[in-house]
């Protein structure tokens, strides 16, 4: 295990999976020479050269298109969207052409593609720069959706949806690039989807994503403090969304919270808590509950901008008014 | 007409059309048409459900560059893309199967007349979303490049397409990354019910190139040698690492922009000058001028082709509906 | 009451309104002379002009763009989606400028604009022309999101949609373009948003939206010959989603269904039902229950269609199942 | 630099610029450097949060544009949009405390750099998406063309949103429907580190605008006066109801893309080149040749003009905080 950063997991995933096979390549705006904006291609075009790493024009329905059009014709695309908000322009290709394709094909097209969208709020980027983007793909069929919520998460997802024969859209979170973590370099390719959890606690359960994890993993710290004993899980994929492991912790914990960076309406959250009072009616001893972001856009100024972020105070005490 | 052109000329010479060639082009429109009158007569019975878009008074297109085509070229096309799928070899009894929503269907039923797709025929997909399927034939084209083959990737549009977003994209990557991608656009002066004039700043989509400078040609697409011809020049250039070209093929629907329009919004004076045009007329006078064909032995063909449509038709009609208990989804919707 | 047709309610509404109000304009495509390729706007050309009716070029980014400059200098633009599929194209400006325009300002930008979308499953229009776009923009706030599942909703939410200050995507569906009922042309202007009671019953309370609203009405007619009296409520709006009615109806019949033509996850069937389980835990007497879309996209055939529609006989059994 | 255009002489004559003109324009330029120079300071304070877009070197295109629109003429811009916005007489205080994420800053400290709005000045918003704003900007030209009181609509946009959609279908419609839109480009080179021969066939933006059959002119973005003249005369078209002009403004930015941006992907060859055309320094130089200016008098405005953001900053930064407990989201999301 070595202790790197989520930036590096990712880079060096990218880097083994390149150098495995030729029929990778990757595509995005600033990822040559310039290494991404986000610095997580640093090296690449380096190593692969410009025929495998292509800085495309500002063209996210070209070039998201373009990595449909290689993968059904034998290439392994990759496609970096610099800020998960911009899904917003390439939109139609992702939910109308590439989760399709195979299904109109009659099953007759692979489309093993990868689109790596970087979102997130926390590092006052305001209203168009701070979504994690989750929520805009959530329900459409046809796509897998996986969202590493550390270094090691980052490194082994990206290398499992860039060898899985599907398309896979992982939402990275930029407000965790710089965080460090043990990563398992070379070890076994994990499972791409199914939630993982990070911490037994018999008393509640929570289920996080993204950023969100490490605040739940917080919280949990701020409740043992009090004696409750959280155990936390990591979504970890949203499509499908499996909560099977997590239906047998609220079965042994009676209490499920869900903590997203979105919107309550039209989050995984709900889903979960569905699924999970469907498969746990009788074990539950309070209705499932849900910490999310506020039903408005990311706001700028720093105090409002930390103010609606879930706090790990904030997701502790959600945790105690279900107990 | 004449042919606009800002193209230089390829380094590569086209191959010239034999006579055995000329005799195959006019068949394949004859297939064509033949296969869209078929088309229009089962839904007619009821046999194609939904909506479908005809291609007759097209045919030269499809026709002309799909001779032009290698088998590891790629195609992408869309909803009116029946007559690329034939002159690709796609087989007319999946293609009826498949508009008829039944098992034997090159996409066994599941995709319909609007996604007619075949990929081991290199046709790679018809996309129902205006412009939604130039960005994936770029992609195509990248995949081109890279296998250093001399592929080419073609990707065939309408008027209408050039106005949306996804065509100045794949143009512009096309043209940076110097891409071996012919853009192929029908201009029938139609998109749905509206004329071009009240949706692009000019008729001769041929302008549309320049903003790219990109290698361009028109062509009377009712005239399928000069298609071929045009095709063939873009061809050469592409496998040649020259880049993209667009080619504008001016041509005209002769039915209705699906099978519930019946086309009023058209000026009838322009749809009798375009029906005097319709490009088999012309190329079968051509070939009887040539001597290589006449009147009797045009029938001859067409009555063949038809027949061949009109079986494979009632051989796709006698075919097994998809059966909703024991269709595999989970296989088709994920490798 | 007139009776009319789905399409001529809405039709009506254009109309009145834009008669009422010369700042109101519509744009899209091949609704000038040719009336919409649907015929929602049969006549409205010839009665408004061209400045006032524009055909558009196919470009949603371009003439969904345009309503929002319109919208927040005077005038009160609706924009006509042919297809609700076609959102995918426009998908940006909607939720990255539409849905923010007024919150980046600082509350200080009024955008009255109205985003029409015809959707749905059932006319064979395959994967790319026959989802009802429900989903997409569920999770982005700024929005507000109604369905007429009626003539007379049709009509009255369209008019009270225009009348808004703020930006309103309806969701109109095609199955029920030549549907008639009872319209109450001239009427006073209904309440936007909130869901509405279309039958009483004391077994069980079915939720639906859209084509499902009249199939849901249609399974609580095969269950009352069972002896089960349904409570069936058409949603209306899916932001704000507003529940309050139906978690009154939950307390008294206990069990909860809701139905809806999309794919489950991702869907407002989880957040009615999480809303509803957190506020009716104790009355529910069992896990609420979903019947949706599968999740894969809508299958050409007609017989995969047919069967992947919930029927009657399909809601009717979902009940049955719960009470 | 010599510049290219296309644009057919409009009816309307251009006003000629006075001397009180000229010394405003140069006012004008070496407020915005001021404004942005103390920003960049600011940001190393840590006053500014998150990323900001800095337009020192492009002070021309802001100035020499702004002198030409009407109070009720609509602006649109993008992220580095802080010229546009003050040369439209924005309040630099509210500028500065919106960037400082204040209460009293124009969009309540809510906005924030990227999305400096204010709809009373015509200023009708700053868009983060590239390309994003041109729709909107488009939306604006109908309703100028509705009102009927020669109102225009200017967007403005660098050369790297040219490669995306949202440009295209913009300009298309905006010449379809003969709009009073004016699309000024800032061919600044360089999409963040990308420069333009990477993204684009060309160098010359103009060449789009050919695509669209749209009038256009491509001045040196440097020359403060050039810019006026050029934007004067294609407004002077888009108020007579000739339409729509693309403009197209060769300049540079000094500093990086945004402010963790180092700019080394740069030719220094090619930044100094720029740099000594910087457009304030060439503007004093042709003022001081007219004897509009002598060097100390360009020294006491630039005092003048430097104090006066100090003092505005320095406001802005004792300005409170927004309260969260207090703040009314539901206002500010909805009407
Ligand atoms: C993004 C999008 N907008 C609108 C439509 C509806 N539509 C289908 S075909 C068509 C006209 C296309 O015209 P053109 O590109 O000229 O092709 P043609 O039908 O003439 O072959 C339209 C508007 C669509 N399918 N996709
Ligand atoms: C759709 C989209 N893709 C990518 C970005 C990230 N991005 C922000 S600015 C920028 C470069 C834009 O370059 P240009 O249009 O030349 O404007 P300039 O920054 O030079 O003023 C990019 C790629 C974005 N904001 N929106
Ligand atoms: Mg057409
Ligand atoms: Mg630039």
């Amino acid at each position: 295990m070595q202790e790197i950063t989520y930036r590096e997991a990712i880079l060096a995933a990218l880097q083994e999976e390149m150098r495995r096979d030729d029929k990778i390549l990757i595509m995005g705006e600033d990822i040559g020479p310039s290494g991404g904006p986000f610095k997580t291609c640093q090296g690449l075009y380096e190593e692969f050269g410009a025929a495998r790493v292509r800085d495309t024009p500002i063209a996210e329905t070209g070039f998201v298109g373009a990595a449909l059009g290689l993968a059904i014709t034998g290439y392994r695309p990759i496609a970096e969207i610099m800020f998960a908000d911009f899904l917003g322009v390439c939109f139609d290709q992702i939910v109308n052409s590439i989760a399709k394709h195979r299904f109109m094909s009659g099953g007759k097209v692979k489309a093993p593609l990868v689109i790596r969208a970087i979102g997130g709020a926390g590092l006052r980027f305001a209203a168009q720069h701070s979504q994690t983007g989750e929520s805009w793909l959530l329900s459409v069929p046809g796509l897998t959706i996986v969202c590493p919520s550390s270094p090691n998460e980052a490194y082994g997802m990206l290398r499992a949806a860039i060898r899985y024969d599907n398309p896979v859209v992982v939402f990275e979170h930029k407000a965790l690039l710089s965080t460090k973590g043990p990563v398992d370099i070379g070890g076994p390719i994990p499972p791409l989807t199914g939630p993982k959890m990070l911490r037994e606690g018999s008393d509640a359960t929570i289920v996080a994503s993204l950023a969100m994890v490490g605040r739940s993993l917080e919280a949990a710290e701020l409740l043992a403090k009090d004696g409750i004993e959280a155990e936390v899980f990591d979504i970890r994929s949203l499509r499908p969304m499996i909560t099977g492991p997590i239906v047998e912790s609220v079965k042994k914990t009676n209490i499920l919270l869900t903590v997203e960076e979105q919107a309550q309406v039209g989050g995984w959250g709900a889903e979960v808590a569905a699924q999970v009072t469907d498969a746990a009616f009788d074990y539950l001893d309070a209705p499932p509950g849900r910490v999310t972001l506020p039903d408005f856009p990311v706001p700028y100024s720093p105090p409002l901008e930390d103010s609606v972020i879930p706090s790990p105070e904030r997701i502790a005490a959600a945790v105690k008014a279900l107990v | 007409m004449k042919a606009k052109t800002t193209t230089r000329t390829a380094k590569t010479k086209v191959k010239p059309l034999t006579d055995k060639d000329r005799l195959a082009l006019f068949r394949m429109m004859v297939r064509i048409r033949e296969f869209e009158e078929e088309v229009q007569r089962s839904y007619l019975e009821g046999l194609v459900h939904g909506t479908t878009h005809l291609c007759q008074g097209q045919e030269a297109v499809a026709a002309g560059t799909g001779f032009v085509f290698r088998d590891d070229d790629y195609v992408g096309y869309t909803y009116r893309g029946h007559g690329h799928c034939l002159a690709r070899g796609m087989d007319e009894e999946g293609a009826f199967a498949e508009l008829f929503g039944r098992t034997t269907g090159v996409c066994g039923g599941v995709g319909g007349s609007m996604h007619l797709t075949d990929i081991d025929k290199g046709l790679i997909g018809a996309f129902g979303i205006v412009g939604g399927g130039l960005p994936v034939s770029v992609g195509a084209g990248v995949t081109a490049q890279m296998n250093g083959r001399g592929q080419l990737s073609a990707t065939f549009f309408g008027d209408g397409a050039t106005n949306i977003g996804a065509f100045h994209e794949a143009m512009n990557i096309a043209q940076v990354w110097k891409l071996p991608v012919l853009f192929i656009c029908e201009n029938n002066l139609y998109g749905e019910f509206t004329r071009i004039n009240h949706s692009t700043p000019y008729e001769d989509l041929i302008r549309r190139a320049e903003g790219y400078a990109m290698n361009a040609v028109q062509v009377d697409g009712n005239d399928v040698e000069a298609v071929y011809a045009a095709t063939a020049e873009a061809a050469a250039r592409a496998r040649a690492g020259e880049g993209p070209s667009f080619i504008e093929c001016m041509t005209y629907r002769h039915r209705g922009h699906s099978r519930t329009d019946p086309a009023k919004y058209r000026d009838p004076k322009e749809v009798e000058a375009w029906l005097a045009r319709d490009p088999l007329k012309l190329y079968e006078a051509a070939l009887i001028k040539r001597k290589l064909l006449t009147r009797e032995k045009a029938e001859a063909i067409i009555a063949e082709e038809r027949a061949r449509q009109r079986a494979a038709s009632e051989r796709a009609a006698a075919a097994p509906w998809p059966d909703t208990d024991t269709i595999d989804y989970a296989a088709l919707t994920f490798a």
